[in-house]
């Protein structure tokens, strides 16, 4: 940053990053627009083999996936906790238990790929499977794109916490400084609000 | 204090400096770059359309230029021009703050935007795209040209103006100068701003839909592939609905821009403050129900057919209304017909003529016989080079001095003026009457019936070629050699003009004071 | 501390709910879904007594989506209503 | 008017009506551009610049605002309201239009009377009469566009969609390919010939034999459709007669509505049937299992053109006698 400031005080600068982040959130989520759009409406023009296609989403993986991310939210908030109470030790081991939950999220993800794609339920031209209706691919293609999209928002945030354990450790956070632990924490409730919702879509809904 | 202009030097002190003045004025070297590769590309389009029948370029490179004509003019010029060059630079003088309030992140979106805009060059070179700039599946995930990397450097591009729009929101948020009220600010922040909102909502959306499309042609996606049972037209909805938002990221900005020359040389208020703030948020809102306007042939259902249509009729009363705000503040004036002036007229001109054409081919039985013709090519230029890039032109005469301190020739800049828009009415008028008979666009060769009005248009668009150097020629001139000049050359009341051309790196050598408001001409 | 714990505690509970009843209704498992999002964004990301403006950012970034999806929607599924037809 | 405006023949039943609307929409515009024009003009003389000294502060009137929003919005909903009445018309063939199914490929037209005469890139039809067009595409999209006619549609691959037009005068008129869609996408032109009845009659009985064999003798397409559905075992499933199978009859189906499993009722028509064959399970006909197999790689688009005619054709017979059609019907809603 240059040698002059444009804020008047600190409190203002940190609101402003806040805001800041808060438009980068709104923008991040229209992301996730457009498959959704995509998949009502094939959803709407070919019910029978989005049901059939449903049939085959693994419920068990994805529903273990969403008490991990839920899960999850709770241990960075935690951290954030931590830290504006001067617990240093407490906001480092919160973001590491939260790592791990995204680690495990993004493991389990890749074995559910794995067997779909064992199966031949491969997205595009590379689909294979025969046992359901022809426009069951539009739900996998779906499927891949939109976790795909989401898994790569967790491992991004995994990476971020990753960073934020580094300077939570080096001390870098006070409980009145600490506006990237908090704009990170907010990325990572967002990676959590977009599951809330595909979970249902995709596994739930026949 | 010393100008920013001069506060440092060497080529470092511009590559990193986070200082908006200077992005700014990068991005205007960047943006007039691209403008003048697309004119160049338009030229060769023109050129071609000289002859009826096959000649002077293959079908392939001629279908290859109004794609990269498209793409280049819409993601590298129009949709950066004004804001990045000059929200950027007067956006923070405006709201009396001392820079944006994210300056890293400005710097970032400007080499964001480079590298997004090399990749697009890039694939150029290596014979991108000839799918036209709207992509639309199946054929762009089908075309034999590498579409891919083009694709990629769209979404980058819409990366970096993410980046510029969310940081303007904060701006206008966080660091206004005490006592500057929402209801005081110049109303380019308010057309600034709602060009943001509809930056950071709609871009992720192209981002997605160009990226599906690079997926499906590099590698099978096929989502809008008919054959898995695909819907191609379900792509057109998602790229209309962040591209027809876009048209107005391109012309907000260039709306807010007349409304700062019109006060200033009538030295008036403007007629309806509440009238232009609010009809800006209005248009960015509203404008988002509209996009199904350009899929009535497509296929689509009537009862979206209806609502698109009907919602396309509500957005235009917004620009109705700035129009006649427009026209009012004149009344009473005291008007002083200078360069940015007769910009200013041209804009309101060629802006409520090219409109109305809008409110024509949004009127649904008459887009059928309209759409893909080069009516909706005429209808959008006369917006797009009629309304922003005049805009555009009249923004730099304006403030110019401001800017580089300095000012330009201005009989020369009358001259452009008056080029210009001569120009432009002999290129464009006659493609209203080819889109009435029935010529389809991007076509390489037609019949012969349409040939004189081509040539017509042709020609005319070499006088607006050629005005657009000689334009570009003078002002180059002027930055290193024009007369210097003082703080407010024009008398205008703008925050801006209180500040000394150039501003300081911090751009106020003392708070700006707003009790006397940007538009109070009736003080003394 | 507490706050957050219940948060957490409503969340499963509404998950473990989800999992059986919204199988059979789109509409139910949606609102079950915008409750559960209701309950992260207020509480485990602040937006409860923060600034205006966040919760603006959010409802403005959701009302988008939700229009996207209605466009579409409206067009795919209303596509057979062509009219009268008569044959 | 129309030679100021560079407008082709007004050719069609609808062109008059929609370059009415066209005149009155460019006027218009003519005229408030003109009036904006001359106001600023007007200003721009009145109040040129004299001194420096302040001007008055002088902001719009409530009531004023208003009433150009609301003279506006009468005004462009008005254009709205007439352009959508003409669109719906455009969009809906009237009833006694005569079918032709129409193929776009990369990069030409083809074009398929029911009753066997087809041609490439020229349309050739009787005048006065209505034709509706019923289009698909092999490949990418295009759009049929005839400008003297004012009518245009996209052709969407993997779906039907339908124009029509109904030519007043006869001429040879310009078909053109609207859609980008390729390398020679503005070679993709062709022709309408529009004959007096007489003269379409003879077209008719001397056109080229297609390769269906059809000579205008009614059977063409249709039996063509026949061949095709044999050849691809539709007939194991569907019947003729009205007999009822595990597929519904295509007897006296065509034009009448469908209820879905799902209770909602839809029109047999064109695209419903398109869709049924490319992709049978999304409207499942109430009373069948979802059983049939899709055929949407299998059936070339001049093959489904083929089936719907058949189907089409049955429209008016009646069931056949052994199968009285309420017992009929009884058994159908009864199935599993
Ligand atoms: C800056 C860009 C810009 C802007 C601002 C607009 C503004 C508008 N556009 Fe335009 N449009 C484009 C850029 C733009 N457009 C582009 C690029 C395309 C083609 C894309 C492609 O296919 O490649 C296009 C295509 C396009 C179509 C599709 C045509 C087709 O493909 O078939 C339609 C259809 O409805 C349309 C409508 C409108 C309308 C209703 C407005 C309205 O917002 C206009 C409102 C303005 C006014 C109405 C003028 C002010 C009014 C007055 C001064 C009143 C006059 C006085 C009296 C009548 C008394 N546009
Ligand atoms: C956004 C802005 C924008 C701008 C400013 C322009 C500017 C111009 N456009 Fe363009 N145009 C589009 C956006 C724009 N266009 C879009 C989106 C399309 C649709 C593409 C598609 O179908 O996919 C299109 C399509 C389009 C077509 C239709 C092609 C077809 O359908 O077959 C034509 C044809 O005349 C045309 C012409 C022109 C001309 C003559 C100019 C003139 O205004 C240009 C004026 C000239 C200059 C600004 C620069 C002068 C430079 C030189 C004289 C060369 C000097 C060279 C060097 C110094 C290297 N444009
Ligand atoms: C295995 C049996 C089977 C075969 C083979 C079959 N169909 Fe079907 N078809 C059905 C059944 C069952 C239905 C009703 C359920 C449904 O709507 O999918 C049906 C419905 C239809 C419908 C919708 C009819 C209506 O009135 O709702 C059409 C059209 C159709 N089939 C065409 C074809 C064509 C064309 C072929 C061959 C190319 C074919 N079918 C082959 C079983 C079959
Ligand atoms: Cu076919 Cu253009
Ligand atoms: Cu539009």
């Amino acid at each position: 940053m240059t040698a002059h400031s444009q804020y008047e005080s600190l409190a203002r600068r940190q609101a402003t990053a806040r805001l800041g982040m808060w438009l980068f959130l709104g923008s991040e989520s229209l992301l996730f627009a457009g498959l959704l759009a995509l998949f009502a409406a094939y959803r709407v023009m070919y019910p029978t083999a989005f049901h059939d296609a449903a049939e085959h989403a693994n419920v068990a993986l994805g529903t273990i996936n969403t008490y991990i991310l839920l899960t999850s939210s709770l241990t960075v908030a935690l951290a954030l906790r931590a830290t504006e109470h001067g617990r240093r030790r407490a906001t480092v081991a919160w973001l590491l238990v939260s790592i791990a939950f995204g680690v495990a999220f993004d493991v389990l993800k890749l074995v559910e790929y794995a067997q779909h794609l064992h199966d031949g339920f491969a997205p595009g031209h590379y689909y294979t499977a025969t046992s359901l209706p022809p426009s069951s691919v539009l739900y996998f293609t779906l499927y891949y794109l939109l976790t795909g999209l989401h898994a790569l928002h967790v491992t991004a945030g995994v990476i971020v916490l990753g960073w934020l354990a580094l300077r939570a450790r080096r001390g870098d956070f006070t409980p009145t400084s600490h506006i990237a632990l908090e704009c990170g924490t907010l990325y990572w409730h967002l990676v959590d609000l977009v599951w809330i919702f595909l979970w249902p879509i995709l596994y739930l809904l026949r | 204090m010393t100008d920013y202009l001069r506060a440092e030097s060497g080529i470092r002190s511009w590559l990193g400096t986070t200082d908006h003045k200077r992005i700014a004025i990068m991005y205007l070297c960047a943006v007039t770059i691209a403008m003048m590769l697309g004119g160049a590309f338009a030229m060769l389009l023109r050129t071609k359309l000289l002859i009826s029948g096959p000649g002077i370029m293959e079908p392939l490179t001629y279908n290859r230029l109004f794609t990269w004509h498209g793409l280049t003019m819409v993601f590298m010029f129009m949709i950066p021009a004004i804001p990045a060059v000059f929200g950027n630079f007067m956006l923070p003088i405006m709201v009396g703050a001392k820079d944006l309030a994210f300056p890293r992140i400005n710097l970032a979106s400007f080499y964001v935007y480079c590298a997004g805009a090399a990749l697009m060059l890039w694939g150029m070179v290596h014979g991108g795209a000839d799918t036209g700039w709207t992509f639309y599946a199946p054929y762009a995930t089908t075309s034999p040209t590498d579409v891919a990397p083009i694709a990629i450097g769209v979404f980058i591009l819409g990366v970096s103006s993410i980046m510029t729009g969310l940081n303007f929101i904060a701006t206008v948020h966080m660091l206004r100068v005490e006592k500057l009220g929402w209801m005081q600010l110049p109303l380019f922040v308010w057309a600034i701003y709602a060009t943001s909102i509809i930056q950071v909502i709609a871009t992720p959306v192209l981002g997605l839909s160009v990226t599906l499309v690079a997926l499906d042609h590099a590698l099978g996606m096929g989502l809008f592939d008919p054959a898995l049972g695909g819907d191609p037209v379900l792509f057109q909805h998602l790229f209309w609905f962040y591209s027809h938002p876009a048209v107005y990221i391109m012309i907000l900005p260039a709306m807010g821009v007349v409304t700062e020359i019109a006060p200033t040389f009538a030295r008036k208020n403007i007629l309806s403050y509440r009238a232009i703030a609010f009809s800006s948020l209005g248009i960015a809102f509203v404008g988002f129900l509209t996009w199904g306007h350009h899929m009535f042939v497509a296929g689509i259902s009537q009862l979206d057919a209806a609502l698109f249509g009907v919602m396309s009729m509500f957005v235009a009363i917004f620009s109705a209304v700035k129009v006649f705000t427009w026209i009012g503040t004149l009344y009473r004036g005291s008007i002083a017909l200078t360069t940015p002036m007769l910009y200013f007229f041209a804009f309101i001109y060629l802006f409520a003529f090219g409109g109305m054409t809008g409110i024509a081919v949004a009127t649904t039985s008459l887009d059928v016989h309209w759409h893909d013709t080069y009516f909706v090519v005429a209808h959008f230029h006369f917006i797009m080079i009629g309304g922003t890039l005049t805009a555009f032109l009249g923004a730099i005469h304006y403030w110019f001095p401001k800017m580089f301190g300095r000012e330009y020739p201005e009989k020369c800049g009358v001259l452009s003026a008056i080029g210009v828009f001569v120009g432009f009415n002999l290129t464009f008028v006659p493609q209203f009457l080819l889109g009435n008979a029935g010529m389809p666009r991007r076509y390489y060769s037609y019949p012969d019936q349409f040939h004189v009005l081509n040539v017509c248009s042709t020609l005319g668009a070499y006088l607006l070629g050629a005005v657009m150097v000689f334009t570009l020629g003078y002002l180059i001139v002027a930055v290193f050699t024009g007369k210097r000049t003082s703080a407010n050359p024009w008398g205008s009341r703008g925050f801006e003009w209180r500040v000394p051309s150039p501003p300081p790196t911090e751009n106020f050598d003392e708070p700006l004071d707003p009790t006397i408001g940007c538009y109070d001409y009736d003080r003394a | 501390m507490m706050r957050y714990l219940l948060t957490w505690l409503a969340l499963v509970a509404l998950a473990t709910v989800s999992l059986f009843v919204s199988g059979s209704s789109i509409a139910l498992s949606l609102a079950i879904a915008a409750l559960k999002a209701a309950l992260v964004a207020a509480f485990f990301m602040h937006l409860w007594g923060s600034r205006p403006v966040h919760r603006i950012v959010l409802i403005t970034a959701v009302a988008f989506i939700v229009l996207l999806v209605l466009g579409v929607v409206a067009d795919v599924g209303t596509r057979d209503l062509a009219g009268p037809y008569v044959p | 008017m129309n030679w100021l405006l560079n407008l082709p023949p007004q050719a069609s039943s609808v062109a008059k009506g929609i370059d009415w609307l066209h005149y009155s929409v460019i006027l218009t515009t003519f005229a408030g551009v003109a009036l904006v024009a001359v106001i600023a003009a007007y200003f721009v003389i009145r109040y040129r610049r004299r001194d420096d000294g302040p001007t008055p502060r002088i902001v719009a009137p409530g009531w004023l605002e208003g009433g150009v929003i609301v003279v506006l919005l009468v005004l462009f909903v008005g254009w709205w309201v007439v352009g959508f009445q003409q669109y719906r018309e455009l969009e809906t063939a009237p009833s006694n239009a005569i079918p032709v199914y129409v193929t776009a490929k990369q990069w030409m037209w083809k074009f398929q009377y029911a009753d066997g005469p087809s041609s490439t890139d020229v349309l050739v039809v009787p005048v006065n009469q209505p034709i509706k067009l019923i289009m698909q595409s092999r490949d990418v999209i295009h759009s049929f566009f005839v400008p003297a006619f004012r009518i245009k549609q996209d052709v969407v691959p993997g779906r039907a969609t339908t124009a029509w037009f109904e030519a007043i005068a006869p001429g040879t008129y310009d078909i053109e390919c609207a859609q980008y869609c390729g390398t020679r996408h503005s070679l993709m032109r062709g022709q309408v010939v529009v004959l007096p009845a007489a003269q379409f009659e003879l077209w008719r009985a001397n056109a080229e034999p297609d390769h269906f064999g059809g000579k205008g003798d009614g059977s063409g397409l249709a039996a063509y459709g026949r061949v095709v559905a044999a050849d691809h075992g539709c007939l194991r499933c569907h019947t003729l007669d009205g007999t009822p199978s595990i597929g519904p009859t295509w007897l006296a189906s065509f034009g009448r509505t469908r209820r879905l499993a799902d209770g909602t009722d839809v029109l047999i028509d064109e695209q419903y049937l398109t869709e049924s064959m490319m992709e049978p399970n999304s409207q499942i006909a109430a009373g069948f299992q979802p059983v049939m197999p899709t055929y949407r790689s299998q059936l070339e688009p001049a093959d489904v053109a083929a089936i719907v005619e058949l189907i089409r054709s049955l429209r008016d017979a009646a069931p056949s006698h052994d199968e009285p059609r309420p017992t009929h019907d009884v058994i159908q809603r009864g199935a599993p």
